[in-house]
């Protein structure tokens, strides 16, 4: 066990690396150059010429991709370009924000699609059944921003129910977590259902049945934990999908997260807080993933962490 | 991903007749293909049945003050921003969403294909590194890669869909791995290999064979995934280049009318919803269909 | 055939013992054509302490049945349309399901063929145990506990309190195969349905659950209902039997008289199709012993990876320094227990997976040659597996299945490849009809068939067997190995015949060698192995074989203590090797020391 | 709107995007600059509201008969929020400061004029030779050549006096502790959230501010900040009325009331690269000139801004009243295009930044070019790569909109210099037309070398025949001049022009006050 942790750490670790070295190349070839936004409109080729090279960025590529990894060894992000902060203060000032949304998003998508599958499954076949699996279809075929827009518009614009954006109170969450929510709910029942719909044909549901056990009881204690497996695998994942939904939903609610963050840093090409952003993303989908393989034996005794 | 690796590996053989005959039984799966055929044919024939050229400005189409027109009889769902008619746009925009959906689709098809069969048959280093190169991608948040690279390489059509393609071979690579590595663990692919096989009769004639329900089925969920991309990446500036029209630039246009034009926004907003959802039914009935271990269930 | 037979008198006897009877069961699916009968018109009573055997080919009925005893008929789809079901004084086809689930586990319980599935895998086996005592009598989980620990001594689970604390995948086969019934005799139910509970078992281990199940029975007074279709287990365990086939029953007897005067076609079939011990004719002795292959100090190493590194700490010692030589003509069985390396060798032989030591054919070394050798040898070795369907792609034609090996080794024209197919088709008894269609629309014997001749298509002159009879019927079984003779008899092919099943072995071999953990450790011709077994695994497969005879004495063997052992050794070590001591006649035996 | 003004209260005001640095040297969005002039000052200033300039830290000054010394005398008593006093060293580190190159200040070229700044601009000296503090009051400043605009230079946001002290103990975090003489100091900075500035009470312009605090939120929709504003919540939507909600607002006449217009010192141009064909031929760009229908543009942005002229504002001292343009004539521009060889048109690429509005506005331009036979593909991207390509010269044509010319000072003169002059006019630079015209360079020079304020119409008619003459080379096409629209809360008091203050968008906030 601590071997395997071990060695999916040094895995994670590794695909950090790839991450931050491809997103580096990448910002490399990108056709614009930041020092020019620095430098600003009134600036001669000598000025430029110098901030180019007290931001190292006249080295080879491989310089200075190995000093900002040595930089990273020692917990220093770098400071952006534009706004001389520290990137690190930066993400930290965010992260919060989006940390709240992707929460209360989890909790809205397993709450409504764990529920409805479930239901799903206990009346396959029937009309509700139907109504659920279309309503899960219509949930994933839903464009993030559309769905944004449109909750927006009902239930701030129209109703007044919450506020139309921003970041603060229990209300300002509700509209962004249930778009993130209402729209990874629909994967969740759907998974759930043919999970449920599994188990509930797996030979130890009839054993339990076979021991005389009570319908609710075979549902709970038997069906729900063997169903839940594949979940949870899914949430890991999903992790990753919510650090690109966030960048829309953040940007249509002016939630003051990193997908903001990003996308202000994509506009001016701040590479330092892209660099940030992407790692930070790409270890919450890392962490995510390994957090999913760490509690699944939790539940199934079967899996070994090898 | 996992949510639809579970695909059965039990190879059956459908003919495609079969295949009709039981999407036909099912009712959703009839919604799906009544959608993707009215979306296929508006956009085939949208050069014949717009009522405008779609990227013409009209100007009667703005109110004085600059705003844009609600539906009415002249313009049929209204006019955006700069006095265009959406109805035109609209059919246009499917244009661009099917292209997309097509080719950024099939591309990561291929190169999914490619890297999953070649990683999970070949195993050894390359299928390692091609594998760890997977999950790094996995890790990439894809939202952030289409963006910068779409900021590299200023996006036209073509050049979003290899954006998209890029950013979505890896769950296609994913599933083909998985898949492949077991059909090479299976009795039949020992029988053919001591029946004296080689790589390209075994790869060609026995693997990928089984591999064609599921690309059918990610095909076919896989263009509503690309087509909502494609939005998303309009969305955010960094799509198609206009004046092409998009459903997801037309909605990035129009987007902070929400309140005061809404047919601007929430008229392409329902036919993106429509198309992926027109795809996705098809896929997940195609999905039951070709797979024998999910039949019975809906 | 009849359905509407008259009920045979045993029924009308000791109407007043009767704990359960079935009266006119009819069954029926509901599919896209309509109702699909499962079971039509089936009666019968079962007395107190009674056991009933169900017997019958696959797909008879025989789980249907006791499914609607129980009152689990997968719902909705699967209904009983007719008949009654009366367990003591209760009705129990209109029972409604609060008090239906009352009865379940308390007064009828069941046991299911599948042991590794049919425990919740998430769950303790202590929590599985208490939870179903406690559906039925409100004690304290401390009590439950107590009576459940009871359960697990009874079944004669070594060290019950650790194996309540254990989860189902810790445990073996008939580890489980114990908790179920455990399970099943906690409430003490009058009656007790056994689904076939030891097909997923090995010889040896089935032997050791049907003893138990026997001696519950008797302890306990239980009723049982036991279905399987091993006529072995039926001659050992019922007192009275019931034939089933499509749904309805064919015969019904008391054991002892149906083996002896079976009265329908049927049974008779179904009694001669199994394979006895001893009763195998003789077999020509060999022309010449012309070694075809030859093994030598062969071993199978699969790593297994730990750690950080993911380095290798430990081997599967699969196949350890075994030698062998398969004589040109015979046919050479390799028993064992499941896991012991039987198919390992089968695979190190053609090719399937790397090997160290030295394996020749006809004399060449197939390390030494070259790869275009290789595929030339490979010609003459050719492979049956246990699972025809699997075996199969299933998205290719039956003839494009059989054309493949020619077309491979480009031998001939189309045409000619076409015309070699509808000859081998013919061959294996199958209509030349059949080359468009696909492996799905077979059945399982016919699939063998199938890959039996796909096997003949490049004239080999070894086929190997590899469980290539385990999955079928007994009937079908006894039909394969009539055509594997024949074939032998005609073109003289040499079968390395691979299987667990000690009286099919019998049956079919010349020589066998027995194989225990990775290494043979008794070899000889069929007669010195089972007339004259002297290593005592080898007695203890041959004692555990169900003897299709009712009165022949149900041996009291010694009881295994113990699991088997494990063939994974850390790095560095290694099993001790078995030298093999010739006893006489070319019999060679391992040594054992005590 | 003449009420007394009150002392007291507090007033937000919202942004969508982040403050990046209150840092003066740094700092050069239109967000941050408002804030920056109310945390620190110069030795110049403006009067309130207008484009006047008036002294500042410097009592008075004097200027040399060559028009290349001046002599600052500092005001008394100013001190620091830190509660030190200000003194002349303190003026001349922070010039020094922003040029020297570690500092990265994008500022660092306006001070061109000042002797010794190519020394130290390359790092090779350790301060500006010209900038000499004789005594603590005084400050001299040597010029290398006359230049008209250098008071204005001195009103600028990168020459704002900023305490050595803090700033080496502070290092880069400067931009987020800023310390300075102004009005307000800030006192809370939750990033990503909010800004907090509570009043200076020992500011040295007695009774002023008359807030007792003001509060910026970031991170906060236009739309979101409109209807907050609307509800109350909210003094003044930073970003201004979003366009979608802009004629809602403007026909209800109560909410009307709320908004203040005024010009800005902004223009919205077309740059055609004259070095490549086919825009190195004049006709050509004079015939996008006519081209472009800039009333309908102005319509599409509904009605936000006026049509231009020419390259300078209406506001902007120096703008040719009585010059026309180029009138909107596609018959007329056909010819043209056709007398340059150009018949049947080309084809060519139009690039913009990609948000809102402006690849609605290139579209508009797209169409009207269309008209008469050029064909711009649009290249809509990401501001920095826009901004690359006109650097590199690859963009043939580029609307300025989102990085267009809003001018740091009130002066023609910084309309010219790096976006239509030479020194602009290479690999890298903000001339995207690389427009580079010898003769207006050294008029140029000239004007700016007027230096004598008796003079100074002389001076803005030779700006003004400058720009005359870049309209007759047509390397823009100037298309409007936004307006400003500000929307402030009915407690809001202060006179209207405080809320489209030109040098302090968008709004004064030391002079503007709560009324009840
Ligand atoms: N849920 C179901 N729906 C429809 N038909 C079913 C269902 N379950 C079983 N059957 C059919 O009922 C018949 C009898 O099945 P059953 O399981 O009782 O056979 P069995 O005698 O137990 O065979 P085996 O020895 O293989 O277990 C088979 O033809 C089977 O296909
Ligand atoms: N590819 C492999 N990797 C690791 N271990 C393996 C592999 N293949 C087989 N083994 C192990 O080698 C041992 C022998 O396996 P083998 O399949 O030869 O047994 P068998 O006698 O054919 O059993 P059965 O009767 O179940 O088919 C087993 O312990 C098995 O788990
Ligand atoms: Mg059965
Ligand atoms: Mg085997």
């Amino acid at each position: 066990m601590p071997a395997y942790i071990l060695r999916r750490l040094i895995q994670s670790a590794l695909i950090l690396l790839g991450v931050s070295f491809i997103t580096f190349v990448l910002l490399y070839i990108l056709p614009a150059d930041p020092v020019r936004q620095i430098a600003g409109r009134s600036a001669t080729a000598e000025t430029v010429a110098s901030i180019r090279s007290q931001l190292g960025l006249d080295k080879p590529f491989i310089v200075q991709y190995g000093t900002y990894l040595w930089n990273l060894l020692g917990g220093d992000l770098g400071r952006s370009y534009l706004q001389k902060t520290e990137v690190g203060a930066l993400l930290v000032s965010r992260l919060p924000a989006t940390l709240l949304l992707m929460v209360a998003a989890i909790f809205c998508e397993l709450a409504i699609g764990l529920t409805l599958g479930m239901i799903a499954a206990l009346y396959r076949g029937r009309p509700l059944d139907n109504v659920l699996m279309l309503g899960s279809f219509v949930s994933v075929s839903a464009p993030q921003f559309v769905v944004a827009l449109l909750l927006l518009y009902v239930f701030a614009v129209k109703l007044g129910w919450f506020p139309i954006g921003g970041y603060g109170t229990f209300a300002h969450l509700v509209l962004p977590a249930l778009t993130l929510g209402i729209l990874g709910s629909g994967w969740y029942s759907r998974i759930m259902r043919s999970s449920m719909l599994d188990v509930l044909r797996a030979d130890f549901i009839r054993t339990a049945r076979a021991k005389g056990l009570n319908r609710t009881r075979v549902i709970l204690a038997h069906a729900l934990p063997n169903a839940i497996l594949p979940i949870i695998a899914m949430v890991g994942i999903d992790i990753g999908m919510f650090m690109s939904g966030i960048v829309v939903v953040e940007s249509v609610f002016g939630w003051p997260g990193i997908g903001q963050l990003a996308w202000q840093a994509i506009q001016r090409v701040d590479i330092p807080i892209i660099m940030g952003v992407t790692l930070v993303s790409a270890f919450a989908i890392v962490l995510g993933n390994l957090l999913a393989d760490l509690i699944a034996p939790l539940i199934d005794p079967r899996i070994r962490l090898r | 991903m996992t949510v639809n690796a579970s695909i059965s590996l039990e190879p059956v053989a459908v003919s495609s007749h079969s295949v009709w005959r039981k999407l036909a039984q099912r009712k959703l799966a009839v919604i799906g293909l009544v959608i993707m055929f009215i979306c296929i044919l508006g956009a085939t024939l949208a050069p014949w049945i717009t009522p405008f050229d779609p990227n013409e400005q009209h100007f009667d189409g703005l109110t004085i003050e600059g705003a844009p027109l609600p539906p009415g009889a002249v313009y049929w769902l209204g006019t955006d921003l700069l006095g265009r008619d959406l109805f035109s746009r609209l059919l246009f925009g499917a244009q661009t969403s099917l292209v997309i959906g097509v080719v950024a689709n099939g591309v990561a098809l291929l190169i999914g294909t490619l890297v999953g069969v070649t990683a999970g048959y070949f195993r050894g280093v390359v299928g390692a590194v091609l594998m760890r190169f997977t999950d790094l991608m996995m890790a990439f948040p894809a939202l952030l890669l289409a963006i910068c690279l779409a900021a590299i390489f200023s996006p036209s059509l073509w050049i979003v869909a290899m954006v998209i393609a890029f950013v979505n071979w890896v769950q296609t690579a994913r599933v083909i791995f998985t898949q492949t590595s077991s059909l090479v663990e299976r009795d039949y692919i020992a029988a053919v290999k001591t029946l004296g096989a080689g790589h390209v009769r075994i790869l060609f004639r026995h693997i990928l064979p089984h591999l064609v329900p599921t690309l059918i089925v990610w095909g076919t969920l896989g263009i509503s995934t690309t087509v909502l991309l494609e939005a998303t990446l309009s969305f955010l500036g960094v799509g198609v280049q206009p004046p092409t029209p998009s459903w997801g630039n037309i909605i990035f246009e129009n987007q902070t009318y929400f309140q005061s034009a809404p047919w601007l926004v929430f008229i392409p907003g329902a036919a993106i919803l429509a198309l992926a959802l027109g795809f996705n039914l098809v896929g997940d009935a195609l999905r039951d269909i070709l797979d024998p271990t999910q039949q019975g269930r809906d | 055939m009849t359905v509407a037979e008259p009920l045979s008198p045993v029924l009308d006897a000791d109407r007043q013992d009767v704990v359960l009877s079935v009266r006119d069961l009819h069954v029926s699916a509901r599919s896209e054509d309509g109702l699909v009968p499962l079971v039509q018109g089936l009666s019968f009573d079962l007395n107190r302490g009674e056991v009933l055997a169900i017997a019958g080919e696959s797909g008879s009925g025989k789980s249907i049945t006791s499914l609607a005893c129980m009152g689990l008929l997968p719902q909705p789809a699967v209904r009983i349309t007719q008949g009654s079901i009366r367990l003591g004084e209760i009705e129990l086809t209109s029972l409604p399901e609060s008090q239906m689930r009352a009865l379940r586990g308390a007064r009828i319980a069941m046991i299911f063929q599948e042991p590794m599935t049919a425990l919740n895998p998430v769950m303790s086996i202590g929590r599985q145990l208490i939870e179903a005592i406690r559906a039925h009598d409100p004690v304290s989980v401390s009590d439950a506990r107590a009576r459940a620990l009871e359960a697990v001594r009874a079944v004669r689970l070594s060290q019950p309190e650790k194996r309540l604390e254990q989860f189902p995948h810790e445990l073996s086969g008939g580890m489980r195969q114990r908790v179920m019934i455990a399970m099943a005799i906690a409430l003490r139910p009058d009656v007790l349905i056994a689904d076939e509970p030891t097909t997923a078992l090995d010889v040896t281990v089935q032997r050791e659950v049907l003893d138990l199940l026997r001696d519950l029975q008797r302890d306990l007074s239980t009723s049982v209902i036991l279905i399987t279709h091993d006529m072995g287990v039926v001659a050992e365990m019922a007192d009275r039997v019931i034939v089933m086939r499509k749904g309805s029953t064919v015969e019904s007897a008391a054991t002892v008289e149906l083996f002896e005067n079976p009265r329908e076609d049927y049974t008779r079939e179904l009694l001669a199709a199994v394979p006895r011990i001893g009763g195998a004719e003789a077999r020509a002795p060999l022309k010449k012993h012309e070694p075809l292959v030859r093994i030598e100090d062969v071993s199978v190493r699969f790593p297994v990876r730990q750690g950080v590194l993911g380095r290798i700490k430990a081997q599967v010692h699969a196949v350890e320094h075994v030698s062998l030589e398969i004589i040109r003509g015979e046919t050479l069985s390799l028993v064992g227990e499941s896991g012991c390396g039987k198919s390992t060798i089968a695979k190190a032989l053609v090719g399937l997976v790397p090997y160290s030591g030295n394996i020749e054919v006809n004399g060449n070394s197939l390390v030494r040659l070259d790869a275009a050798g290789r595929k030339a040898l490979r010609r003459d070795l050719q492979i049956v597996f246990q699972d025809p369907m699997a075996a199969l792609d299933a998205r290719m034609t039956v003839g494009e299945l059989i054309r493949e090996p020619l077309a491979i080794h480009n031998i001939g024209t189309i045409e000619e490849q076409r015309a070699r197919v509808y000859q081998l088709l013919e061959r294996v008894d199958l209509s030349p009809a059949y080359y468009n269609r696909y492996p799905h629309q077979f059945s399982g014997g016919q699939r063998q068939r199938i890959c039996i001749a796909r096997a003949l298509a490049l004239k080999p002159q070894l086929i190997v067997c590899d469980e290539s009879v385990a999955a079928l019927d007994v009937s079908i079984q006894a039909r394969i190995l009539d055509l594997l003779r024949d074939l032998q008899k005609e073109v003289g092919v040499t079968y390395l015949f691979i299987s667990h099943d000690m009286a099919v072995v019998e049956n079919i071999s010349d020589r066998v060698a027995v194989m225990y953990l990775g290494q043979i450790v008794e070899m000889g011709t069929r007669e010195q192995v089972f007339g004259d077994p002297r290593h005592s695994y080898t007695k203890r497969l041959l004692a555990a074989v169900p003897v299709p005879d009712p009165r022949s004495p149900r041996a009291g063997l010694p009881r295994l203590t113990g699991e088997v052992p494990s063939p994974v050794w850390p790095l560095g070590s290694r099993p001790a090797r078995q030298a093999l001591v010739d006893v006489g006649a070319g019999h060679l035996v391992a040594p054992e020391s005590g | 709107q003449s009420d007394e003004p009150k002392l007291g209260g507090n007033m937000i005001v919202t942004y969508k995007d982040d403050v990046a640095t209150l840092d003066p040297a740094i700092g050069y969005d239109w967000q941050n600059w408002s804030m920056i002039k109310s945390v620190f000052d110069g030795l110049m200033d403006y009067e309130p509201g207008t484009t006047v300039l008036r002294p500042g830290l410097a009592e008075s000054h004097t200027l040399s008969d060559d028009g290349l010394t001046y002599t600052f005398n500092l005001r008394q008593g100013v001190k620091f929020h830190n509660g030190r006093a200000m003194t002349a060293d303190d003026v001349v580190y922070s010039l020094n400061r922003v040029v020297n190159p570690a500092t990265q200040s994008p500022g660092q070229g306006f001070f061109s004029m000042i002797e010794g700044f190519d020394a130290a601009a390359a790092g090779e000296a350790d301060g500006l030779s010209g900038v000499t503090a004789p005594d603590a009051n005084t400050v001299v400043i040597k010029l290398s050549r006359p230049d008209a605009t250098f008071l204005h230079i001195m009103a600028l946001n990168f020459s704002f006096v900023v305490p050595k002290e803090v700033v080496e103990a502070e290092g880069a975090d400067f931009g987020k502790k800023p310390v300075g003489t102004g009005a307000f100091k800030l006192t809370e900075w939750s990033l990503g959230q909010r800004l907090t500035f509570e009043k200076n009470p020992d500011y040295w312009i007695s009774g002023v501010p008359y807030l007792d605090s003001f509060t910026v939120e970031v991170g906060q929709e236009p739309i979101v900040a409109l209807l907050r504003a609307q509800n109350g919540e909210v003094d003044i939507p930073g970003d201004g009325i979003p366009p979608a909600k802009f004629v809602e607002v403007m026909n209800d006449p109560e909410q009307a009331a709320l908004v203040v217009e005024g010009g800005q010192l902004h223009t919205g141009y077309v740059t055609m690269n004259v070095t490549a064909a086919p825009f190195d031929k004049v006709e050509v760009r004079r015939a996008v000139n006519m081209a472009i229908n800039k009333d309908r543009i102005v319509q599409v942005i509904n009605g936000r801004a006026v049509p231009a002229t020419q390259p300078l504002p209406p506001t902007m001292p120096g703008y040719t009243k009585d010059y026309a343009g180029y009138a909107y004539d596609p018959e007329a521009a056909k010819k043209l295009l056709a007398d340059a060889g150009y018949a049947d048109g080309f084809e060519t690429e139009l690039f913009v930044m990609n948000t809102d509005p402006n690849p609605r506005i290139a579209q508009a331009i797209q169409q009207d070019l269309k008209a008469i036979g050029i064909d711009a593909a649009i290249k809509s991207l990401a501001q920095a790569n826009v901004i690359e390509a006109g650097g590199a010269g690859t963009a043939p044509m580029i609307w300025s909109g989102g990085m267009a010319w809003i001018a740091d000072f009130p002066d023609p003169a910084n309309f010219y210099g790096p976006i239509l002059g030479c020194g602009g006019a290479v690999e890298g630079g903000w001339n995207w037309a690389k427009y580079c015209n010898e003769d207006l360079d050294a008029k140029a020079a000239e004007a700016d070398s007027i230096v004598d304020p008796a003079k100074g119409d002389e001076r803005l008619k030779m700006w003004s025949d400058i720009y005359m003459a870049v309209m007759e080379d047509a390397p823009w096409a100037p298309v409007f001049n936004e307006q400003r629209f500000t929307m402030k809360s009915a407690r809001l008091g202060g006179d209207d022009a405080l809320f489209v203050d030109p040098v302090s968008i968008p709004v004064n906030y030391d002079y503007v006050f709560i009324k009840e």
